[in-house]
């Protein structure tokens, strides 16, 4: 607690203690309000303590970063769901060679036909190998991230992390005071910050389980890959495995650049800001290295969520409708 | 700053001071009086009007913070970047990792030449290609120097846009959208300050959602075009030796596009923000103090210093929207 | 372990204060009477608070929605307190109202004026700065000519650029005056709409003015309830005999009032102890926020458009370079984009006007009773609708035009 | 630390004033503030718990988790095939007589018309993309149906590749976590509670929302069908049909893309693990220590009230999911036919 606080918190003991003084004296009035001021405030720091233990409930996630950013889930649940799609895939496959097969033998005359089936034979086989690699594609994959990961981490993420805990510290400590003052003060800002906390939870274990769905869907997503109709779906699926693999790369590297630079920011600009700033980096920062989505329309929204106020929905839907 | 400070707390309790003689000297109207049974209350008065005014002296402090700071120093502010001895660590491991990322790159090449390019076309592309990756390591090993030039091209710029600026005009505009009260040692009541104190005293909860808007103008000022920048920029400096090789690898062209872009983007943000000011200030200059200056009394709304402030909070973000997809 | 540290902590701590509160001299009754009134008597308070509820079922929710709608409904000066607010909302409403109405037609029409002396000298500055650029330009693709290029065809094509360059030197040294014509003739084609349709742009911008007004009432409304208006109507109605009492009461006080201002002023004064509060301003904010809606999205959007083309004007040079030099096109085109759109929206906004205007004017009579609010406290939702297509009518053209030029 | 000298400073406070109270009280001085305090403390928040709390708790154990108790059953519902009967005689009856007559102007075109081999070649392939459209679109009900029952074959298989029970744990725990958060703020004041218990009406309705959107789109989309199958076999109007067709197709398998998300929800969840799993409980239901340690303590024995931040995160992002995946599957999945 710092010297200014403590001050106040003199400054109302020392009221509360003179109207006990005055308590036999004539001014009634005032040891009322004393009373009432002081029950008040014991109803406000009631406020200030539920606000304090749902922050740190949720603030815990923070432990949880180096844990939740270097590892992938277990190789085992996903290869369960991965046969599973490949048994769906297997009697397509089989039916498209055959038909392939058959074209070859039977109809196709020209040569050029023959050619093209023959190029899409190769290419069935490629995927056949492709397909029953895919375990091991995705293992490579999560060799690479977590071992990136684990060398980034290394390099002062800490740093970056404590950071992040300065910028929650920071509106809890506003809203705290603004509430001691007055009940309704700092609501907003508690609103705010536990949208951003919670928000913050759900995108470290959303990952988890994108990584698992898109995981599964890998042999699907090569099995598309081998048919031009389909072939742009196929990309998508291989590129959604990827980016949501590679995702805490980005994360990690916006925590280690936090932490480097944090320091060489001029002292005039307040750190609360700098804090805060570096709180929405990394909300932002995927979407940013990575190119995911749009990551300013994603803030505005966020923004959105948080005040819903009719001032700018308008606005808001306008842009995502007319993109 | 910490002087400034104590003084106000000191014109707080003096005004409660002030409020407490008042009540016990004067008798006040009726229409101040209170609706229950209870019975008029001077003490409960003092003390509401004594926390309402340190409600308002804190929010206002918290939605202005660092707002001095911001006016005394706006072309530093805005010329604030990042420097690369600070990130050389971090940018050396990179190249290293770019350089490693080489040999899988031209091995691949080397392949797809020998085996998958039997039509002289093909092969002319895919040697094309090597150059372009030969060329891409030409840069990534002069890649600090360039992301230097980068940023001294986008520093210089600035400061020429901002040098012949008259920037005392814009502070002025940030001092007559914020406006001061009487806390702020002046008699008036004016911008938003003055709207926050008005609406505080009306209602808290109404004064709570006038804090919004310092959340919009202050913090927004700082957070979005200024330190976000920072740190973007920061991470697309460490990132440009590999933004480099993507996009001369043709296979990740359209991941490295979109990381040049961005850095790009980010890097010349600062040159947005300086012609933001000097738009502000031209609009101000040549228009006049008065023009659509709307309202009476407290309830004056400054528009185009607001509107220019808002803009310096939030347009770069929308301007550089315009400016995607201009890389080949 | 900390925990129980700060438990047996705890524990001393109250019972030292216990102790200190059992040996406490001032405490002269007896202990037991005391402590025995401490636990009966508030339980006898709170048991007569809720008396007349258990005896009256009916006065549960009056009761409970004391306790939970809004605790501090019981504040000091509330009669004050809304009576400012409602009086400062419609000093906004009033001053705004009346400045649009005045101002509409030159808010929309102004555009930044490039042969201003402070713009012109920032132009020029900036067309120093392009010196270097151009002289680098230039020589670029000297070299390119004589040096680098082996193929005809890219010989032609650096040649047809060195020309583009050397148009585009000369288009940059007249480009104020060049973007003045341009202002002018978007000016002078926003005039003709808007003088053309001079009576839909007012019934227009009364419409906006109606809704902000309605926006008013109903907040007056809402905090004094209808009973209360009613009696407030009576009141004056008698008071100032003559004085007729309408929906544009407010105005006719400004207009008049000055005369008999201390004779209203001893009818508010009077009638005020006699309003009854029905609520804190805090449960009008949707109001608050229709009224600010309102505000922004006329001023906010026409504030914005001025600076946005003053952004662009000072960004012409550079315009006209990217745009003559090929690798910089896309850029170029823009910019040049941009300006254009952000320049008519000056168009847009008068079309939009004409517009809301025409559907206004053509719209059935009976259709405008349809709204929201309790009668006579309604807005009808065409004219919402029409507030809202004010604001968002020219976002949205500018976003349909947004490929406005052939691509480069 | 912050919370520990905090609570010190609230009890000295309350001790503070109680001490006031009781001098006053001894002084023979009328006091209002007993009552207040009774009544801030005690009878507010308690009809706070009761007016908001209870009553929610209450519905979520009956109809509030209606999606909980029945996520498999609704996932797994597709609209009846039949209710496109109607539409699809209306339309055959409207087409019938256009493709006799087509049809009897093809033969009369190849009979005596056409030299030319191609004329003719042309003519044939019209004649046999009309005819397979004609069977398509009469069997259209059939192959609705057909797509359907596949895709409700896949999502009922996707299903098994985890145990339900699971599941319905995961989001069981989002939304009791959540109603358990808001009401620990809610006891002390409404306003600090108010975005958790939007997010328990948003768990509560917004996959139901989701799901019902699916289902009505797919009703239009299967009325449509039949037009589309014949306006992708119309050159000029491909593209309206491929819309139609792709949307359809799209929307019917998203039923197995939500089925999928929740079983990589359980399985993440039974995998993945916090270096601290924090739980929140009844602590602060009291500002005095000693009450809320007793507190605590029966309400974590009867198992009531508590929640952590692995159940709640999970239920949370199982619940979104349900949200996210439409917008995600057509955002990927779009344009796939020729």
């Amino acid at each position: 607690m710092d010297k200014k606080s403590r001050i106040f918190t003199l400054l109302v003991v020392i009221l509360l203690l003179s109207t006990l003084v005055n308590a036999g004296g004539a001014l009634l009035g005032i040891i009322d309000v004393a009373i009432k001021e002081g029950l008040k405030l014991v109803a406000k720091g009631w406020i200030v303590s539920t606000g304090w233990q749902v922050i740190d409930f949720y603030e815990k996630i923070f432990d949880s970063f180096p844990l939740l950013l270097t590892t992938n889930p277990p190789m085992s649940e996903i290869t369960s769901g991965m046969f599973f799609f490949i048994k769906i895939i297997a009697p397509f496959y089989i039916l498209a060679i055959v038909i392939l097969a058959l074209y070859i033998l039977m109809a196709s005359s020209s040569m050029r036909g023959r050619a093209k089936a023959k190029s899409m034979l190769t290419n069935l086989i490629i995927g056949l190998v492709l397909i029953s690699l895919s375990p091991g594609v995705l293992k490579v994959f999560f060799i690479i991230s977590e071992n990136l990961a684990n060398a980034l981490i290394s390099m002062g993420a800490n740093a970056g992390i404590s950071a992040l805990k300065g910028a929650s510290s920071g509106l809890y400590w506003k809203f705290s005071k603004l509430t001691l003052i007055h009940r309704t003060g700092g609501i907003e800002l508690f609103a705010i910050h536990t949208t951003l906390l919670f928000g913050l939870t759900i995108m470290l274990l959303l990952r988890h389980v994108m990584v698992i769905l898109f995981g599964m869907l890998l042999p699907l997503a090569f099995f598309l890959y081998l048919f031009y109709p389909t072939k742009h779906i196929g990309k998508g699926l291989f590129m959604q495995t990827f980016l949501w693999t590679f995702m805490p790369i980005a994360w990690i590297l916006a925590l280690v650049i936090i932490g480097t630079v944090i320091g060489s920011i001029p002292s005039y600009i307040p750190e609360f800001y700098i804090l805060i700033a570096a709180l929405f980096f990394f909300i932002g920062s995927p979407m940013m290295i990575l190119g995911v989505g749009d990551w300013l329309a994603f803030l505005v929204f966020l923004f959105e969520v948080l005040q819903a106020a009719p001032l700018s929905i308008g606005a808001v839907v306008i842009d995502e409708t007319m993109k | 700053m910490r002087m400034d400070s104590r003084i106000k707390i000191l014109i707080v309790i003096g005004l409660i001071l002030v409020a407490m003689s008042i009540s016990t000297a004067v008798r006040i109207p009726k229409i101040f009086g209170e609706s229950h049974e209870t019975g008029f209350n001077r003490m409960g008065i003092i003390i509401w009007i004594a926390k309402r005014l340190l409600y308002i002296w804190l929010s206002a402090s918290y939605g202005t913070e660092g707002l001095n700071e911001l006016k005394a120093n706006l072309s530093e502010i805005v010329m604030m970047n990042p420097s690369i001895t600070t990130l050389s660590n971090l940018m050396v491991i990179v190249i290293k990792l770019v350089f490693a990322l080489y040999i899988p790159a031209i091995a691949f090449l080397g392949f797809y030449i020998l085996f998958l390019s039997s039509s002289p076309e093909g092969r002319a592309e895919a040697k094309s290609m090597l150059t372009k990756l030969i060329v891409g390591l030409i840069f990534v090993s002069v890649s600090p120097q360039l992301m230097n030039l980068l940023l001294t091209v986008s520093e210089g710029l600035t400061s020429s846009i901002l040098a012949p600026t008259a920037k005392g005009v814009f502070t002025k505009a940030w001092d007559t959208s914020i406006g001061a009260t009487p806390l702020d040692l002046r008699l008036e009541l004016s911008g938003l300050k003055g709207l926050h104190f008005i609406a505080t005293f009306i209602e808290i909860e109404l004064g709570f959602y006038t804090f919004l808007f310092f959340m919009i103008l202050v913090w927004g000022a700082f957070i979005f075009p200024i330190l976000i920048r920072f740190f973007a920029v920061s991470v697309f400096i460490v990132l440009f030796p590999l933004s480099i090789l993507l996009y001369s690898f043709e296979f990740t062209k359209a991941l490295g596009r979109t990381m040049l872009e961005q850095t790009i983007i980010w890097t010349f943000l600062q040159v947005i923000n300086a012609l933001i000011v000097l738009t502000v200030v031209q609009s101000i200059i040549s228009l006049g103090e008065d023009f659509m200056k709307v309202g009476l009394g407290p309830t004056t709304m400054p528009v185009i210093p607001l509107v220019g402030c808002l803009m310096f909070a939030v347009a770069p973000l929308f301007i550089i929207r315009f400016f995607r997809g201009f890389l080949p | 372990m900390q925990r129980e540290d700060s438990q047996r902590m705890w524990n001393k701590i109250l019972a030292i204060f216990i102790i200190l509160i059992l040996l406490s001299s001032s405490v002269s009754a007896s202990i037991i009477d005391t402590i025995w009134g401490l636990i009966t008597k508030p339980l006898k308070g709170v048991l007569k608070s809720w008396e007349h509820v258990l005896k009256n079922p009916k006065h549960l929710i009056t009761h409970w929605g004391k306790h939970f709608a809004h605790e501090e409904l019981e504040e000091k000066g509330e009669k004050s307190r809304t009576f400012a607010y409602v009086f400062l909302l419609g000093l906004f409403t009033r001053t705004v109202t009346k400045d649009i109405s005045e101002n509409i037609n030159r808010y929309i029409l102004i555009n930044p004026d490039p042969l201003h002396e402070g713009v012109k000298s920032t132009v020029y500055s900036f067309i120093h700065l392009l010196i270097p650029f151009y002289v680098l330009a230039l020589v670029s693709l000297g070299a390119y000519i004589l040096f680098l290029s082996t193929s005809p065809k890219g010989r032609s094509r650096a040649k047809s650029m060195v020309s583009k360059l050397i148009i585009g030197m000369i288009l940059v040294t007249i480009s104020p005056h060049l973007l003045n014509f341009f202002f002018t003739l978007s000016e002078n084609v926003t005039k003709n709409i808007l003088t053309q349709g001079e009576e839909e742009v007012t019934d227009a911008v009364g419409t906006y003015t109606g809704v902000m007004w309605g926006s008013f009432w109903m907040t007056v409304g809402a905090i004094y309830g209808v009973n209360a208006m009613g009696k407030i109507v009576t009141e004056i109605v008698t008071r100032a005999s003559g004085m007729a009492y309408d929906r544009y009461a407010y105005e006719w006080v400004f207009r008049y009032g000055r005369v008999r201002s201390v004779r209203l002023l001893k009818i508010i004064s009077e009638s005020l102890p006699k309003l009854k509060v029905e609520a804190e301003p805090g449960r009008t904010i949707p109001m608050l926020m229709l009224s600010i809606t309102l505000f922004i999205g006329v001023y906010g959007i026409l504030a914005f458009r001025y600076l946005m083309v003053m952004f662009f004007t000072l960004l012409f040079p550079f315009t006209i370079f990217f745009l003559c030099f090929d690798p910089t096109k896309k850029l170029g085109g823009t910019l040049l984009e941009q300006l254009l759109l952000w320049t008519f929206v000056q168009e847009f906004y008068a079309i939009i006007l004409v517009a809301i205007g025409t559907g206004m004017i053509m719209l059935p009579e009976d259709l405008l009773g349809y709204g929201f609010g309790i009668w006579p406290l309604t807005i009808s939702f065409f004219d919402l609708a029409a507030c809202f297509t004010l604001m968002l009518g020219p976002i949205i053209l500018f976003m349909l035009l947004r490929k406005l030029l052939p691509p480069l | 630390m912050r919370k520990k000298k905090f609570m010190n400073l609230m009890t000295l406070a309350l001790v503070i004033t109680l001490l006031m109270i009781v001098t006053a009280e001894a002084k023979g001085i009328k006091l209002e503030s007993l009552e207040i305090l009774l009544e801030s403390l005690i009878i507010k928040p308690l009809i706070r718990g009761l007016v908001i709390a209870a009553p929610i708790g209450y519905w979520l154990t009956q109809d509030g988790t209606s999606f909980v108790k029945n996520f498999n059953r609704v996932i797994l519902y597709n609209p009846p095939t039949e209710g496109i009967l109607p539409f699809l005689n209306i339309l055959l009856k409207i087409l019938f007589p256009v493709y006799s007559l087509l049809i009897v102007s093809i033969g009369f075109y190849l009979l005596l018309y056409s030299s030319s081999p191609e004329g003719r070649a042309n003519a044939k392939s019209l004649l046999s993309k009309l005819i397979i459209t004609l069977v398509l679109i009469s069997l259209s009900s059939r192959l609705i149906w057909l797509i359907f029952s596949i895709s409700g074959y896949l999502t009922d298989s996707i299903f098994s590749l985890t145990s339900l029970e699971l599941i319905r744990e995961i989001l069981n725990g989002g939304i009791w976590g959540m109603l358990i958060l808001s009401t620990w703020l809610m006891i002390p004041d409404i306003e600090l509670g108010a975005v958790s218990l939007m997010l328990v009406y948003v768990f509560a309705w917004l996959p139901y929302m989701v799901i019902s959107l699916r289902n009505i789109i797919l009703t239009a989309l299967m009325i449509l069908f039949p037009l589309g199958i014949l306006l992708y076999f119309i050159p000029e109007l491909k593209s309206i049909g491929k819309t139609i067709l792709e949307q359809f197709l799209i929307w019917t398998f998203i039923q197995a893309f939500m089925a999928l998300a929740l079983v990589s929800v359980a399985k993440a969840f039974s995998v993945t693990t916090l270096v601290s799993n924090p739980e929140i409980t009844c602590l602060n239901i009291f500002p005095v220590p000693g009450i809320n340690n007793m507190l605590a303590w029966f309400f974590t024995s009867i198992d009531l009230g508590t929640t952590n931040l692995m159940t709640l995160g999970f239920g949370a992002v199982a619940h979104f999911s349900i949200i996210l995946v439409p917008i995600v599957m057509v955002l990927l999945f779009k344009k796939f036919l020729p």
